[in-house]
């Protein structure tokens, strides 16, 4: 019979065996500064070493799954490349589910936060009504605050779980207008877009 | 795989804009150099032939070619309007240059989307996961409203059937609630305030049981706030009449 | 851009890293055969080498998971000795959970308020004593004066922790119910695009 012996977290090893199974129990990304509180750990350049010590363990070729840091925290997933198998093995599909309509709503939503159902609707040419409810039904956008004019309308925002949906750490990740373009640039059509851009500065 | 699904929109065009951006693009003009004169005809076309119109749609499609119409007959004019920052065509034109940037951010989402679909989080296949309770982080305000919403719906219709209105007096209530005693020697008022048909039902039951209490001919106990009241006969009370 | 280039199960190592992962996604205990009819795998001594290095390499004193088998199948667990440390650590932020007849009450509360228990009772057609009592103990809800009529029912109202919980700057960001009503009143039309979606997807 094996004794129910304490775990000591005293060693880096032990520290990064203890992080590991944290990141295992927890659904949702853990902030790495609780996990410092934890260990009472000051340093952020100790803490690095734990951590790094942790990811060069999950590159070993038997191992199936990574650290990742989503939505300002840290999260173990499956390595790249298994999605496919996995859908064979649990005989199941795993996509994505946004319409185009929910994502151009979204990506509104994304570069004009906080912005109103009205001005969503203006910028897309259609009624987006549907879309926005889609989205806060999933959490992927929420009401932020009250434009202050006539009828008060509500002003929406993105949520943490938008920023965990697309494997964002902040919302500051997302590329620029600019950078935009020059990733799309080969694969489109004379740049449109980029003279735009310079007129309207 | 985003290629797939985007090539699909630009076939089936959600809305006006999308239709007239996808007519720019196939004549490869600048967007801040379109004549739009030059497109309406195309986009009458389309309308026309509703080719690739969204149906649900239709009357966006209808607003627009209202405006491009406007847009071309008055470049007809011998007097053409001055095309300035308030003129339809520049709004239009800076519309559609909007319109544009949002399509740019869509592929990238969409390319994002597809990125994080292959990465499995933990626990995420199972068989059985129906639960009632909800972790209370996971509800977000407007799922709330949802409830709230869902609520007030049900009650509506329910307060449409029961359009029967009727007149309570203490007497009767005190009788039959003296009578409820009598059979079942003790009564949790909370469960019978629940089968009550109105508020006005309820208050009046409750003036019958202040009542009762006060002539002592019953015993009502609440051990706590928003406990149950318990209410049984009072034995020492003997009927005067 | 990420490569989706293709995970391979050739070798001994590979198919460890494939099990961990399917662990890993699983909720529940995954059978062996399972696994080795996936793996096409007849011989069961090939396959418990498979395993044994997976238990090797958990053995290792920086992993803070174990492969365990029992009745139902394969699952992975924390180590052991890990119990009291991670109680320690989920303490921090321990969730409380909202039931149904809760979460109804405290809708009521959030859209009505002040409100006295009777009129939550009737609108959620059952008595809601107990929802009401739990709401008051989390401090969602307070009692915020007292109505003006017979008996003087108290008036329930929602707290600052509620804000907080929910993520609300203030009250009045919660969606308006006309807001509500028009994004569940839209009847919603079948867009030829998610016809095309499906019949594709």
């Amino acid at each position: 019979m094996k004794e129910d012996k304490e775990f000591d977290i005293e060693t880096i090893e032990q520290k990064a065996a203890f992080i590991e199974s944290v990141l295992f129990v927890s659904k949702e990304p853990v902030e790495p500064e609780k996990i410092m509180t934890f260990f009472k750990c000051k340093n952020i350049k100790d803490f690095e070493e734990i951590l790094s010590k942790l990811t060069d363990m999950y590159k070993d070729s038997e191992r199936g799954i990574i650290l990742k840091r989503s939505g300002g925290g840290l999260q173990l997933v499956t390595k790249i490349g298994m999605h496919n198998l996995l859908n064979d093995f649990f005989k199941i599909k795993k996509t994505s589910t946004l319409t185009i309509p929910s994502l151009e709503t979204l990506s509104i939503v994304s570069y004009k936060q906080p912005v109103t159902l009205a001005e969503i609707s203006r910028l897309r040419g259609v009624n987006s009504v549907g879309p926005a409810k889609n989205l806060l039904q999933k959490k992927l956008i929420k009401i932020s605050g009250r434009k202050r004019v006539p009828g008060l309308p509500a002003l929406y925002s993105t949520t943490k779980e938008f920023l965990l949906y697309f494997g964002l750490n902040d919302i500051s990740e997302l590329p620029s207008i600019e950078e935009l373009t020059e990733m799309f640039e080969e694969k489109e059509q004379p740049s449109l877009f980029k003279q735009i851009q310079n007129e309207n500065g | 795989m985003y290629s797939e699904i985007y090539e699909i929109q630009t076939e089936f065009f959600e809305g006006p804009l999308d239709l007239l951006l996808h007519l720019v693009n196939k004549k490869r003009m600048n967007i801040l150099d379109i004549k739009v004169s030059e497109i309406t005809s195309e986009y009458l076309d389309y309308l026309m032939n509703k080719r690739g119109i969204n149906p649900s749609r239709e009357s966006d499609f209808l607003m627009t070619a209202s405006t491009l119409i406007y847009i071309k007959s008055r470049s007809l004019l011998p007097a053409p309007e001055i095309y300035n920052e308030d003129s339809l065509e520049h709004k239009l034109i800076n519309t559609l240059a909007e319109y544009d940037k949002i399509q740019k951010i869509t592929k990238l989402l969409k390319q994002m989307e597809n990125d994080e679909v292959l990465l499995w989080k933990r626990e995420e296949v199972s068989e059985n996961f129906e639960t009632r309770e909800f972790d209370i982080k996971e509800i977000s305000s407007f799922q709330l409203a949802e409830v709230f919403l869902n609520l007030i719906k049900k009650k509506d219709k329910e307060e449409f059937v029961n359009i029967n209105p009727r007149n309570y007096s203490i007497q009767k209530k005190q009788e039959e609630i003296l009578e409820i005693l009598e059979t079942k020697g003790y009564l949790n008022f909370s469960e019978y305030i629940e089968m009550l048909d109105s508020a006005e039902e309820f208050l009046v039951a409750f003036f019958s049981l202040l009542d009762m209490v006060k002539r002592g001919v019953i015993i009502a106990l609440q051990k706590r706030l928003f406990d149950t009241i318990s209410v049984w006969k009072n034995g020492k009370y003997k009927i005067a009449q």
